[in-house]
């Protein structure tokens, strides 16, 4: 933009109107982005925002943005942004429209902007019709005093017919299942004989029945007898996986002996 | 409302029944009750919100809220016989514990039962809790005492037991067998051991004393 | 209240102007609005507080107290008129900057309403303090997200805000029907504009949506 133009704008203002577009240069600060800017400056215009002269409005941003510069005001990156769509807007309204040019014509794109300040100053007043309305705790007031809603929380228990004899039925049947759940008093177990088989075995040179390695009070009751003689079997086959022990049955159903594995 | 509005309002008393509004709007506004005077400085400086009063008080009589006199104050409260609107109730549904149903189930089959019985027959002890719960359900409640030494109370089931639950009586509850055979056991019944062992046979006698007419 | 008259309630509509009783009590008991629904839960079951509420709004017309509506709900506020007698209880208003203001009025009159809906209305970024400020005073919220590419959360206004500014619903916005009208609440991209990328054109797919009916 050539000096002697800006000077001819400047003159074809008044002064209150010169000394306007200076306050908006001290106040840039002020401006919320560009298109707030653009706003406060089509109002010099003063006409409505539909008849707006984008052209003359493009105008007054680049003298704006360039009187900025002059004051050595650092601009933030969207005012300039939006100087540079608008430099590029004045001249395609300025030049004879290219039939060949892609994109939207500068026509629709002045009338996008038009459009987006019409639409910004229709937010603007909408806001300060809302402000103005009979607001709560100002203008209308509600209750003082709420009476608590008291929470009464009632639990109702249920329980059928059902839940009751199923529950009477479980405990009366418990016992009949006390020996598989719950009753260790009559199993001798594999850890158990092991235990006892190793202690022993440093005695047991010679060949010896297995029979004779029941622990004390187990060879009576035939229950226990069986689960001390299954486990103390099971412990030798064990020990004699171990290589510790050797295991001898002269037939079938005969008598099993161990011996401890001579070295 | 605008300035001049205000300011007639300050030097001119309006008609009653505009002093009534101004009333009912700051009663309704107010956080605690408003004295007379409270209002009077508030409304214009010959208003008479004692007048107003009246009228307010009379236009809420029989109302769902009511103009009411705390102390040498005023304010609007739920009219007292609608006070049950400001509680809300919730009803919760909740199972029983199984503690205390299996409780339940052996009073009702053994009653009276003291809490001594009940737990030898559950094999734990009984909570208090527990016995609490059943007798705030109404479902049991105490029987007579027991005349064994220490004269322990005993428990049997109530008529809200037998409503609830739709029996007649407690007698009308199926004995174990036909527990069984309606396949209510969840455990498989144990071949050869149907009859029940010895303890049964010792809790038989209970049973029958319930059941032998 | 006796147990009596409870269940009684509980089962039998009581008359309609024993509604309107219960229905003041309740709004008059809330600081709050109440929905309907929450005043039939506290009502007896087959009440109609709806039915109750018009006699009640009629009681009260142009009383110092009337019966509003704030979206889905109801409360008792003072005559806007008469707000002047309540300045012991007016509430301080923090300050609002104008891109809070100008934020709010963009969601109410656009909801849902995207950030870069805001930000492309205002021309420039929306600090996060902004919409911060907003949903600490309860008068946005999010909404749902946009099923656009980025699925970007949208913002709404809330019943606080509805109460705030003495609105019935968010359709009696001030001027809400001319702006349409004049096509200002469209979303109208520019192609080629450096502002509207493609983002955009998804969004004015979601801005139909809301706006077709």
């Amino acid at each position: 933009m050539s000096e002697p133009e800006e000077t001819h704008l400047f003159e074809a203002q008044s002064v209150s109107e010169r000394l306007q577009a200076e306050a908006l240069i001290v106040d840039v600060e002020g401006f919320e982005g560009p298109l707030d800017l653009l706003l406060t400056l089509s109002r010099t215009q003063k006409v409505d925002l539909r008849k707006i002269s984008v052209l003359q409005l493009a105008e007054q941003y680049l003298l704006f943005v360039n009187r900025a510069k002059q004051l050595r005001i650092e601009l933030a990156a969207d005012y300039l942004v939006m100087a540079a769509w608008l430099a590029f807007l004045k001249s395609r309204l300025l030049l004879p429209p290219d039939p060949t040019a892609e994109g939207p014509s500068a026509e629709d794109m002045a009338a996008h902007l038009a459009f987006q300040l019409e639409r910004l100053q229709a937010m603007r007043e909408a806001a300060a019709q809302l402000m103005a309305r009979d607001r709560l705790g100002q203008d209308v007031f509600g209750r003082g005093v709420s009476e608590e809603v008291a929470r009464v929380r009632r639990i109702s228990y249920s329980a059928t017919l059902l839940d009751l004899m199923q529950a009477y039925a479980r405990i009366r049947t418990r016992d009949e299942f006390r020996p598989y759940a719950f009753d260790r008093r009559d199993v001798y177990t594999l850890e158990q004989a092991l235990d006892r088989l190793r202690g022993l075995i440093g005695y047991a040179g010679d060949w010896t029945d297995l029979s004779s390695y029941l622990p004390d009070g187990w060879g009576a009751e035939p229950s226990r007898r069986r689960s001390a003689t299954a486990a103390t079997f099971a412990a030798s086959l064990e020990l004699a996986k171990q290589g510790q022990i050797e295991i001898r049955q002269n037939d079938t159903f005969a008598p099993i002996s161990i011996r401890r594995k001579p070295t | 409302m605008t300035e001049t509005e205000t300011e007639k309002s300050l030097f001119e008393a309006p008609p009653i029944a505009e002093q009534e509004r101004m009333v009912e709007a700051i009663l309704s506004a107010s956080a605690g009750p408003v004295t007379i005077s409270e209002m009077a400085d508030r409304m214009a400086t010959d208003a008479d919100p004692a007048e107003a009063l009246v009228y307010l008080r009379k236009r809420y009589e029989g109302r769902g809220v009511r103009v009411v006199r705390v102390g040498d104050a005023w304010a609007i409260r739920t009219a007292p016989d609608l006070g049950f609107l400001m509680q809300k109730e919730t009803v919760e549904q909740r199972k029983l514990s199984r503690a205390a149903i299996e409780t339940l189930a052996i009073i009702a089959y053994h009653q009276p039962a003291t809490r001594a019985e009940i737990e030898e027959i559950r094999g734990v002890a009984v909570s208090r809790g527990t016995i609490d719960q059943l007798l705030e359900l109404e479902w049991i409640r105490f029987g007579r005492r027991r005349m064994t030494p220490g004269r322990p109370v005993t428990f049997v089931v109530t008529q809200t037991f037998l409503d609830h639950f739709s029996l007649e009586s407690a007698r009308d509850l199926p004995g174990l067998k036909e527990l069984r055979a309606a396949g209510l056991l969840d455990n498989r019944p144990l071949p050869g051991l149907e009859t029940g062992g010895e303890e049964d046979d010792d809790e038989a006698v209970g049973q029958s004393e319930l059941f032998e007419d």
